[in-house]
Order: C-alpha cells, then structure tokens, then sequence
C-alpha cells in the first residue's frame, strides 16, 4: 500500500468513520456549547485542528524519546547513573501529567503565536483558545498515540512515527471541526423552528447528534474495504506487468 | 381569520363596511395577494401518494399480503404516533394534510417483505417523534423523518432489516429466497440481469424492486411540480459520474445501469431525496444535494459494510442542507441589495 | 515588586514532589499486578483453549508469537495460536487453541472485534466458537449457511454470513502458516517433554 | 438584440405567475365619464416625496384646475382643483395603503362641463406632433411640475423628477409602460384603445424633455388592439412598440425593462441607471397634456370591475371622488362581494371603508365575491420553493417570512429583504398559504425601524 | 459563593438533583455518552469520578489559604492529573476487565469539567467538610445520572440489567425474534446521544412542572 493511501485511510477512519465526536464522544462539550453560529463553530474547530497538531508534536516526542518504557533519553541517563537494578526504566505512569501540561503550554503557545503573528487570525478564533485546554479531544488523540509509540520493537502491535502521529491528530482536528461545523449549520436552522420546550437547548443538539451518529454509521466498513482495494489494485498491476506477453517480441 | 403555527399573524380584524346606501354586504380586509392558486400542502402530499401508487402496485403484487402488512403497520404506526405527539403538546392534530401517511408509506416501502412487526412499527413511530415531533413538526425537521426512523429500526434490528433479513424463504415467495442484487454483487460478484433490476422482478425492500415504477412514479411528481426535478437529475448525473472512476458500474457485467436501476436508488431520487422540507431552497442547492446524494451512494455501496446507500446519503445530505442553502443564496436580479449600514 | 517566580512557585514544586512520589510509590505497588493482568488476558485464555494446560510459555518465530500450552508437569498439551485479520466491519483479532500434535482444533477465542452488535458480534457467542471444536486443523475449513454437514465445515450465525466466513478465513491462514513453521522445525514440536 | 433574443426565448424576465386575468369583466367597457360627485376631497399627499401645503382657504372660490396646494421641495408635486367649487374645510383621510393624509375638500358647483366637454378637454381633439418640436426641454419639465405630474402606475413618483436631465446618468430610452399586468384592471388597455394620440405625443415630449433618442412602448401580447392602436397613433413618429409575453409582474419597472430592453436594473437602483425612463400610459397623456394645453393632471381612468360589482366599468373619475361614489356609479355591491380592493388584486390593498378618496395613483377597484377569495387556512411550510420558483427578482421569499417572524435581521439582510418588491407572487404560489408579503412588508419596516433606532 | 453559602448538607443534596452536573448543569457529557452502554461501565465510572473528586477537593480545601491566584489552575491540574493517574492504575490492577471496557475515558476525567468547575467553585473557597460533602453529592449526582442512562441503554439495548456482573436479564430468555428484538441501536453512539436528549429533555420537563405547581 502506498503512502498515500495510507494517509487517505486513516483520514477517513478519523474523520468519517471513527469521528471524534460522532463514535468516540470526546468534545461534546464545545461541541454543545460553540455550536451556535457557523463562523464560531468554524474557528472553534480550526483553533482545535491547530492545538491538536501541536500537542500531538510535543507529546509524541515527549512520549517516544522520554515517557515510553525503553525511550532512548531515559535509557541513556539510567545507564549513566548506573542504578543497582538493571530494570528498563518506565516513566508512562507519568504521561496523563505530562500530556495535560503539554497541552496546557500548547494552547499557551499558540495564543502568543497567533496574537503576534496573525492579529486577525486571534481575533476570528483568539476567544476559543483558553477552551481548548479543558477540550478532551486534545488529550484523546494524545491518549491514542501513546498506544502507539513504543521505542522497543514489538512492544506495542501498531507503532507510529511521527508523520503517522501528525496525520492522525490533524484528520481528527478536521473530523471535529466537520463535525461541530455540521452541527452548527443545523442549529441555526433550529433557531428557526418550534422545538419543545424541554428539548431545547443541548437536548436537541444531543438528539440532532444521535441522528448524524446514526448517519455515519454508513461509513463503517469503509476503511477496511478501501484497504483491501488499495491492496488488491496494486496487486493486479504487478500481476499484469510480469505476466503480459511483450506483444512486440523481437 | 387564520392562525400561524408560531403564534398569530397581526392582522386587521374583519370590517364591516359603514358605507353609503348601495354598499349592503359585509366585506373583509386582508394584506395581498388577494388571490391564491389552487395548491395546498394537503394536494401536494396526495400528489405524493398517487407518485407512490405504481410502486405500491408493484410491492402487492410481488410480495402480496406481506407488503400489504408491512404497509399497513407503518402507515397505522406513524399516524397514531402523529396524533399522540401533537397531543403531548397540546397542539391540533393535523392529520389530514397526509403528511404522517406519507412517511409511514415511505417508510413501509423501504422494509423487507418479511420484516417482523416491530421493525415497522418502532420505525415509524422514531420517524414521527425523533424525525419530527422534536423538531416542532411538519415543515420544520432537519431530516427525512422516514429514514431516520428507517435508520434507527436497521440499527437496532440488523437482524431484521440487514442484509440478510431480505433473504426469508419461510414467506412462500420466490424472488425472497436469494440475496438482493446488491448483497449479491457485493459479496459475491454475482450479477442479475438488467432486465429483471428495472423491471423489478427481484428481491429487495417492498417498495424498490422496481426501477420503473419509481422512474413512472417520480416523473409524475417531477410534471406536477410536486417533486423538483434538478435533485434526481442530480443523482442520476453524480452516479454517471462517479462511474468514470469506475465507483459506480465497476466490474465488466456489473454496468451503470445496474447501479441505477439496482436497490432503492431511483425510490430514493425520486420520493425520499426530493422531501421539500430536508432539501435545498434554491435550484442550484437542489443540483448540488441531488449530486451529493447520488456520489454517496456510490461510495457508500461500493466501499463501506453496506450493500445500500440510500438511507445514509440521504441523512448525511440532509444534514449537509444548511450549509448548502447558506452557500446558495441566490443573487437578486440586479445584483445584491446594497448594504445601507 | 518583582516576585521571585521560584519562590513563587514554591506550592506547586513541593505538590509535584508529594505527587510525584506518591506516583512512584503506585507505580511500584501496581505494576507487578498490572503486568499480569495484561498477560492474563491471553494467557487466562489458555486453560479454556486447551484442556487440561495450567501456564503456557511464548514462542516466538520471526515477528510471529505462539504459545506453547504446558501442564502441571510441564508437559506440551496443545497450542495456542494469535491471529488477526480483516472482519465485516472492523480488524477481529482471535486465539485459536490446538492439541499437542497440532492437527485439531480445541477451541478459539475472539480478543478484540467490532463486527455489528447483534449479528456479526456473535462470533465471540460460545454457540458460535463451538462449531469450531474437534474440528481438522490440517484441512481449510469452510462455511455453510444451512447446517454443517462434512467435518470440516462450519455452520454460518444466520444473518452475519461475512462475519463467520471472515473468522473462517484467519483461522485457516493462521493454521497453515502455524504448519508452515512446525514442519520446517522454527517451532519444536509439542508431545515431546 | 437582446430584448428581441429575450422575446425568442420566451422567458422575458425569471420567475412570475400567471393568474386568472379576469380582463373581460370590463374589456370591452368603453370609458365614461363620472358625473361631478357632490363633494371631491382632494388629498394633499398623493405621491411619494413632500407632502403639499394648502394655497387656499376655507370659503374661497376655485375653478377646475386652480392650484390647490404646493411644496417647494423637490420631490414632490402640486395639486390641483378638478372641479369648479367651494373650498371647504380641511380634514384628514385614510388612504387605502393605511396612510393619514390632509384632504382639501370641494363642494362641487352647480355649473360643471358636460361628459363630452370633459372628456375632449382631456383626452380628445388634436394632439399636434409639431408642438413636440417646438418645446423647450426645460420648459417640458417646468410644465410637468406645474401640472403636478405623477406616475399613474401605481407608485406615483413625481414626473418631473424623472425627466430632469442628470449628467450623470445619461437617458437614451423612453419606455412607456402599457403592460397592465394585475389580473381584472383595464384602465391602462381602454386608454391605450381610446386616447393613443396624447400617449405618443406624450411619450415624445418626455423624451425630448430627458435627451432620450429611443422611445419605445411596450405592451403585453394579450392586448394587440392596444398595441395596433399605438402604432397607428405613432403616425410615422419613432416611436416603437414592442409586444411582450403576458406574465404577472411584467408591468414592474425591472421586468418591463428587462423584457423589453434586456437591461437589468441594479438592486435598489432606478431604471435611470441603465438609462431608461418608465412612463405609465396614462402618465404620458397627462404629460401631452400638460404640455400642448397646459392643463394639470386633475382627471385619471379608474377600472371598477370584479365580479362583486354589478356592472364593471371603466370610468373618467376627476381625483378626490370617494371609492363609494365610483361604487355608486357602477350600480352598487353585488350580495356576494366579500372584498373590495384600490388597486389590483396581487398588489392592492383591501378596504374597510369606502370613505377615501381616489388619487393620482388609483388605478382600479376590484370587488371580488366569497368565491374569489377563498379563505385558506395557514400552515406549516414545508419549504416547497415554489415561492423561490415564481420570485421575479431571484429571492428566496420563505427565508425572509421566517427571518421576519423571528425578526432575525441578519438573516434578513444575508437573503437580500431589502430588494423585494411585493409582487405578491410568492404568496399567490404559497400552498401553505402565508402572508409571505405581508411579513416581509412588516419585516422590512421593523428592520428599518431597528437600525435606526 | 460566599462562605456564607449552604451548608455540607446542603450542598451535598444539591449535587444530587437542583444542580446535578450532567442533566442540569450539561458538564461532563463525554464519559456520559461513551461508558453508559452497561451498568458496570457506568458504576466503574461513578467510582471513578468519586475517587478523584473527593482527594481533589478534599486536597485543594486543605491547601487553600496557599493558593496563589495566578497558578490556582496549574495547583488543580496537577492535582487531578495525579489522582486520575493513580485511580486508573487501581483500575488496572484491581478491575481490569472495567479499565479495557472504559479505556480513554478514565485519563479523560482530567479534563472532565466538572471537577475542576468544582475544585474552583467550591473547594478553593470552602473548608473541608463542606468541600467533602460538595464532592460526594455531585459525584452522587453524576452517577445518577450515568445509571439512570445505562439502565435505559442496556435494558432496552442488551434485554439485561448489570448483565455482565449480575447476569440479571430483563427480557426473557428464548423470545423469538418475531415478537421482540433488543434494540442494538441503544449500545451503539447513535443510541447514547437520543437517550441523553431524551433524558434532559423529561428532566426540564418534570423541573419546568414542578416549578408552575409550585407557583400555582
């Protein structure tokens, strides 16, 4: 399988299939609450793909080189210090506490960027920022790459590296923001209509989302079928080519 | 006088005229026009049923008292589920508009013959409550009530309506002891013919076996205005497209034409697809919803765990709605009004 | 004023310092038992998978691992072979246990699967993963939808055809690669103390 | 050419709807002549701009066509006496449209121009074409104010304000609008019919008056007695007349012009920035008028028709007669008449009280009966797009109905309400039935009234 | 809030109902959504949650008069990152069968708005017992609301009431699938989101009910 479908499936696996809000639940806070406007939702859920893919950075590098059992930078300095035990030094207990800060100083970090570099980009999404910090999309994507890294061959079934890690974190961002965007288009639609009373307001955002969850679920399968046509398509080809007569035989 | 359903309109009261001698009858004021056409959303939704009709008398005919079950349980279920939402709400029923016969026909249509009764039943009444009901009504929900509760009812019951429960040979009919077109293509390559996909001599959900009565059916809705015609011209254009990269068609006996006259895909076009309430305003969000429509069921069908498409694009594309008419404002003629502050 | 930030901060080093201890002091109490709970979920599966096997001990060939199924005497019992492969919906990664000589099936078990609930997700039923006992592992198996009648078939769950002829698949492929190994001597065969 | 490439097509503008004209019920009605009502009350305001102020007192003596009440502003237009009488003492009238207006009321005299002196002083004898020559721009337009000279097409706009000559906005075109495209009306056709000449007299002295070297006449091609009547008129002048499909609102100034020239009228623009003038036909002759004999416009034809009237009539009314006197004229309400409306019945505005005066703008009454105006419950929308279908000007009229009742003027403003005209298209279509109209009508005001609050 | 406020008692009744953090207060819809497929992901849950809630307010009252208001955030995210971290690794060890089931979702109690809402609102500003108090009762609160969603989504989804634990089956045992069939839907995401709407909307209901007889 190429590189390229290989980005194209786990696009579509984060975003369509196993979208962040859709099949995994995480963000249902901003996306309840920042879904109101279409130009909201829109900075919300860029100023999330933004964070997400810094935060995915650092604690990919943090996890693989630091945090994971056997990282190379741990390893060297046990070794250094020569400890009594010969135990492989594993920091991993570490990581919810490291990946919250990481985040923390992310967010921090774009919020200074953005504000001295791009003062209209702040201004358009600068207000979701300081959200973000408590939004668990973030931690979620971090979550998942930590199953992914494992400096020792073998310790972890499907290890990433960085690029894997990136594009990851980055269709996640955009299947959030798909997501909180679609919604956001509904609910401006449902400022307009009679809802009930009781069900207004985040009931019927919820049940909208059950409907669109519901809608996804067509998706399944997808990634996995994509797959096997990547597979089989480059199979054929080489087929093709060795077995073809050459036509023009001299 | 008349009453809005949000709250009344100010109007002038009725006056009687205080005039001069020969002035003797009372006259009432109104805001214009003064005049009205002769429609009427009630004359639309039988419209809808009279489209419906050949499809109807397909489903009988092929799968005889079991498509008049599955018809009358979802039917029965939507209009009591409509008059006990608008119950709970202390709203009027309004049952004659047709509106909730309407989707439970439509819903009824999409089941397999030999679907049990709680398929259609909870089915229609999901579309009714969590298509409609919570949405404020008829006019004002986001999605295609019967395919959310056609949705709803599939996932909850795989075993009922998934691919395998269209394959019953305990009903006694014939076309429901193979797999559908559809399932047989996709899990085996297996072809059927074209001539019996358009006709409608195969299995499938009551409603869809036949190409041709949606096409009569749809065409009819499409002359009388009561369907707009760019979304299935939309659908059908996408899924020719999409047969260039070889999504649809694909294999070498496997055709377009397959793809178009196979499963609910022109029921879908034609009545599901064009419900006015979940699709675009303008002409041109309606070439692109139908467009979309017609894509994702390509992909949909070729790609994910699904044989059919046409539940999921339609929810998906509903979804999509407000995003396409707020990208299809149309500009008046003459330009757009100037922004005075 | 200017505030020392370090002195400042004073709160929070000493927090991170209790934190951090009381962290390693978990980490130090837990992971043992962490650790074998981890591996408790394949090997707890063992006993089940092959009758009359108490621990089992890995095997690995190549980037392949295979368990080797031992009894109270350390005796080789049977196999316990992983293998994963595409589902209807979803990867379905299983365990598949083997008698000593590696020629029948004594059971399989589904670790990890997100077929349809309700239809695919009863491959992991114990009806289902008993069509599989007894049955040749030296013979591709395959499925039929209506009873199974020769030995080396297996009945379909009604209505998740893709499902079972997926879990099908990976057991026979799984099989024949296992074979693959034991004939060309990677693994030592088992019946020999 | 584009407005013959526009007729080709057979599409002349989007949108539109074809109503049931009903044209028949007073088609054929030669124009009469309304005798003198005892009382005319004259309104002070019967267009859009100043109101006028009153130049005569109470008691005082007037004759037919004296000046009754001026403005100095620009945008506005005098008012004159249409018959010889006593002033009386001022009062104030409702006008259909719902506005409070001073009215200068008139005890008619005794001694009044019989039928035919009036209608000759009007519309009949010879309208000279050398005359036409002969006039001054400047001098037309003066003529034009002092006439008081408004748009009888139902906006009533001042004339004069027209025809003034804009550097720039250059006018190479006059149109004369002879599309009367409200269902039942017939003024406009039986002027065309019976007073061609003062039409075209009329429209080549405003063109004259304005630099614009074109003058073309475009009339609907369900009337070709009208538009053969206007070419015979012509006499060999340039003027053009044009057929044109008959569709509802083809007689709106966008549509005309857009059908006729192929010119498009920018949003919230007038046709002078496509360099065209629009004149009713009724307006030209009153220009004739006020030019060659230096009359003021005091007279204007009102179609009473409708099947709630006993007998339909197209009728010579002098401005200031009451609704109930052109009534009394055409014998009286049948019993069945649910709905008296000034105006059209895709346009106008249905009245409670006969009392108001008729004024430069009025131009028909129709009575229609219970058949006619079915009273149809309002339901919900369920967004057919109908209305999208029919709207001329390409709006999207159910989204600016709900963001006017939920008074959400942001996206009023994203779906363009400022730029709709109130055809009525929309609602005629509406099987749901909603007063699309009447909400952006409101909608638009409130908005208005928001901003500037 | 002053401290002047309700009292322990108060507030710990509060949590349960008036201010119940998910159907009132809309807080913490994730873990919500995502563990209440089962009874025993959503009692694990609750555990959870109670686990850190407690130690972190009960530490941040303690610590209180120490906080300084620039870093009082940074104070509260160390602390329930600490006590998330350890209660995961108990989870791990002790119930791991639960730790599989629940995944991500127990690290994600980090960013759980509820706790740190009630390490700022409460526990920085109150003594300790009035802060224990306030843990439990919106612990309460949140577990039932988590249970009253599994009990809907497992009854209706699986025909069983702490199934996995229990075994208690609610639809008899052997009901052909032409009389009746669980509702799969109920299990999956699609069937989480009705529910919570569904919930909310019958708990606004009952509220909005309750204050007009009040007021009549």
């Amino acid at each position: 399988m190429s590189y390229l479908s290989t980005v194209l499936l786990l696009a579509i696996s984060s975003a369509l299939i196993n979208n962040m809000v859709f099949h995994f639940f995480v963000g249902c806070c901003p996306f309840i609450g920042v879904s109101r406007r279409v130009d909201m939702a829109f900075g919300m859920g860029a100023a999330v793909t933004f964070v997400v893919t810094v935060a995915a950075f650092l604690s990919w590098t943090i996890t693989w080189f630091v945090l994971a059992p056997g990282a190379p930078l741990t390893t060297a300095v046990w070794r250094w210090l020569r400890p009594p035990s010969s135990a492989t030094p594993d920091l991993s207990i570490l990581c919810y506490l490291v990946y919250i800060f990481v985040i923390a100083w992310a967010v921090q970090l774009v919020e200074m960027y953005i504000r001295k570099f791009f003062p209209s980009l702040y201004k358009a999404f600068g207000v979701f920022l300081p959200l973000i910090t408590t939004n668990c999309v973030i931690l979620f994507v971090c979550l998942e790459i930590m199953k992914h890294v494992g400096p020792i061959p073998g310790s972890v079934p499907d290890p990433w590296r960085l690029d894997k890690a990136l594009i990851y974190a980055v269709c996640a961002g955009l299947g959030f923001m798909l997501a909180i965007v679609v919604m956001a288009g509904l609910r401006e639609e449902l400022e307009l209509c009679d809802v009930p009373a009781p069900l207004k307001g985040p009931g019927i955002t919820l049940a909208i989302a059950g409907i669109l969850a519901l809608a996804f679920l067509g998706f399944t399968g997808m990634d996995a079928n994509l797959a096997k046509r990547f597979q089989s398509s480059a199979l054929p080809e080489g087929v093709a080519a060795s077995t073809n007569p050459p036509t023009h035989a001299p | 006088m008349t009453r809005s359903p949000h709250g009344p309109v100010p109007r002038e009261a009725a006056v009687t005229a205080s005039a001069p001698a020969p002035v003797a009858p009372a006259v009432s004021v109104a805001p214009g026009p003064h005049l009205h056409a002769a429609a009427s959303t009630q004359r639309m939704m039988a419209d809808v049923l009279v489209g419906l009709a050949p499809l109807v008398a397909v489903a009988v005919a092929q799968f005889r008292q079991h498509a008049l079950f599955q018809m009358a349980i979802a039917s029965c279920s939507a209009v009591v589920s409509e008059w006990l939402f608008a119950r709970m709400r202390g709203r009027p029923a309004t049952l004659w508009d047709l509106s909730a016969l309407v989707t439970g026909l439509i819903l009824a249509l999409s089941l397999p013959a030999g679907a049990p009764w709680y398929a259609g039943a909870v089915g229609a009444a999901v579309a009714i409550g969590l298509g409609k009901a919570i949405f404020g009504g008829l006019g004002q929900n986001l999605f295609n009530p019967a395919m959310v509760g056609r949705a709803f009812a599939m996932i909850s019951f795989p075993a009922a309506l998934g691919a395998s429960a269209y394959v019953s040979p305990s009903l006694g009919i014939e076309a429901v002891t193979s797999a559908t077109p559809l399932t047989a293509f996709k899990m085996s390559g297996q072809v059927t013919p074209i001539g019996p996909l358009f006709l409608g001599a195969t299995n499938g959900s009551i409603g869809e076996t036949s190409a041709l009565a949606a096409l009569l059916g749809g065409l009819y809705l499409c002359f009388r205005r009561t369907a707009p015609w760019e979304i299935p011209a939309g659908a059908i254009l996408a899924m020719g497209a999409a047969a260039l990269p070889g999504l649809a068609g694909g294999g070498t006996t496997w055709t377009l034409a397959h793809d178009l006259s196979a499963g609910a895909f022109m029921y879908g076009a034609f009545f599901i697809a064009t419900d006015p309430v979940t699709s675009p305003l303008t002409p041109r969000g309606k070439w692109i919803f139908g467009a979309g429509f017609g894509l994702l069921v390509a992909m949909i069908r070729r790609f994910s765990g699904y044989p059919e498409g046409v539940m999921f694009a339609i929810l998906v594309m509903n979804a999509l709605v407000p995003l396409i008419n707020r990208g299809t404002i149309p500009v008046p003629v003459g330009g757009p009004a100037p922004q005075t502050r | 004023m200017k505030r020392n930030p370090i002195l400042d901060a004073w709160l929070v080093i000493a927090l991170s310092a209790g934190f951090g201890s009381s962290l390693a002091a978990v980490q130090a109490a837990l992971k043992p038992r962490i650790e074998a709970n981890k591996l408790c979920d394949t090997l707890g599966q063992v006993p089940v998978l092959v009758t009359s096997a108490t621990r089992a001990e890995k095997v690995v060939v190549g980037d392949r691992v295979y368990y080797r199924a031992l009894d109270a005497a350390g005796v080789t019992v049977g196999w316990v072979v992983p293998a994963s492969g595409q589902g209807f919906a979803d990867k379905i990664e299983l365990l598949i246990g083997l008698d000593a000589t590696a020629s029948t099936i004594t059971g399989i078990y589904v670790l990890d699967q997100k077929e349809t609930p309700g239809l695919g997700d009863n491959i992991t039923t114990e009806a289902f993963r008993r069509r599989f006992l007894r049955k040749p592992a030296d013979v591709p198996l395959s499925v039929r939808k209506d009873g199974a009648a020769a030995a080396h078939e297996i009945e379909a769950i009604t209505g998740a055809t893709i499902s079972s002829e997926s879990v099908v698949a990976i057991v026979n492929a799984a099989l024949r690669q296992f074979a693959g190994q034991l004939r060309s001597g990677a693994i030592r065969p088992g019946g020999i103390p | 050419m584009s407005a013959t490439m526009a007729r080709l097509r057979g599409r002349p503008f989007r949108g539109g709807v074809h109503p049931s004209e009903n044209k028949e019920l007073s088609w054929e009605c030669r124009i009469e002549t309304l005798p003198p009502p005892p009382v005319v009350q004259v309104p002070v305001l019967q267009h859009t701009g100043a109101p006028c102020s009153p130049v005569v007192k109470p008691k005082q003596e007037v004759r037919a066509g004296d000046l009754l009440a001026d403005s100095s502003a620009f945008v506005s237009a005098p008012v004159h006496a249409p018959v010889a009488g006593v002033v009386q003492r001022e009062t104030v009238a409702t006008l259909p449209n719902g506005r409070h207006v001073k009215v200068i009321p008139i005890q008619t005299a005794a001694d009044q121009p019989t039928p035919e002196d009036l209608w000759a002083d009007v519309y009949g004898g010879e309208w000279p074409l050398d005359g036409v020559e002969a006039a001054e721009p400047s001098a037309i337009v003066s003529a034009i104010r002092a006439a008081g000279i408004v748009g009888q097409g139902g906006a009533a706009f001042p004339t004069h304000v027209k025809l003034t000559p804009n550097p720039a906005k250059p006018v190479d075109t006059v149109l004369v609008n002879g599309c009367e495209c409200e269902p039942y009306l017939t003024s406009d056709h039986r002027l065309m019919l019976e007073a061609p000449r003062p039409i075209v007299v009329g429209a080549l002295l405003a063109a004259r008056a304005c630099g614009a070297r074109r003058v073309v006449a475009a009339v609907e091609d369900h009337k070709p007695g009208a538009s053969a009547a206007l070419r015979a008129a012509a006499d060999g002048a340039a003027f053009e007349v044009i057929e044109l499909p008959t569709k509802y609102p083809m007689g709106g100034e966008k549509q005309t012009v857009r059908a006729a020239l192929g010119r498009t009228i920018p949003t919230g623009g007038l046709p002078l920035d496509v360099g065209v003038v629009v004149l009713n036909v009724a307006t030209c002759a009153a220009i004739a008028r006020a030019v060659l004999r230096g009359r003021p416009l005091t007279h204007r034809v009102v179609t009473v028709t409708g099947r709630g009237i006993r007998t339909p009539k197209n009728l010579l009314v002098p401005v200031g007669a009451s609704y109930a006197d052109l009534l009394a004229a055409c014998g009286g309400l049948a019993p069945d008449a649910a709905r008296v409306i000034a105006g059209g019945p895709m346009m106008g505005f249905s009245l409670g009280s006969f009392q108001a005066p008729v004024t430069k703008g009025t131009s028909g009454i129709v009575v229609l009966t219970a058949a006619d105006v079915r009273a149809v419950e309002e339901t919900a929308c369920i967004r057919c797009g109908r209305c999208v279908d029919v709207c001329p000007l390409n709006l999207v009229p159910t989204r600016l109905a709900l963001a006017a009742r939920h008074k959400d003027w942001t996206m009023a403003r994203r779906f363009h309400i400022t730029a709709c005209m109130e055809c009525g298209c929309c609602a005629w279509v509406c099987p749901a039935a909603i007063p699309l109209v009447q909400l952006i009508r409101t909608g638009k005001v409130q908005m208005q009234k928001e901003a500037g609050a | 809030m002053s401290s002047d406020g309700p009292t322990p008692a108060e507030r710990f009744l509060r949590g349960i109902l008036p201010e119940n953090p998910v159907l009132r207060q809309v807080l913490g819809i994730c873990p919500t959504l995502a563990v209440t497929n089962t009874m025993e992901g959503a009692v694990t849950m609750t555990g959870a949650v109670l686990f850190v809630l407690t130690c972190a307010n009960v530490l941040v009252s303690l610590i209180r008069p120490l906080l300084k208001p620039h870093l009082r955030i940074l104070v509260f995210t160390l602390t329930i990152a600490t006590f998330v971290t350890i209660a995961d690794r108990l989870l791990a060890a002790f119930l791991y069968d639960m730790s599989r089931q629940l995944g991500p979702y127990i690290p994600l109690i980090i960013v759980n708005c509820i706790i740190i809402a009630r390490c700022e609102i409460c526990a920085s500003k109150q003594p300790v017992r009035t802060a224990l108090m306030d843990a439990l009762g919106q612990s309460l609160g949140f577990g039932l609301a988590l249970c009253a969603l599994a009990s809907v989504r497992e009854i209706l989804g699986f025909g069983t009431w702490f199934g996995k634990w229990l075994g208690w089956r609610v639809l008899p045992v052997g009901l052909s699938e032409r009389v009746w069939a669980p509702w799969t839907v109920m299990i999956l995401p699609p069937g989480a989101f009705i529910a919570l709407a569904l919930l909310l909307g019958a708990v606004n209901w009952a509220t909005a009910r309750a204050r007009a007889r009040k007021e009549a």
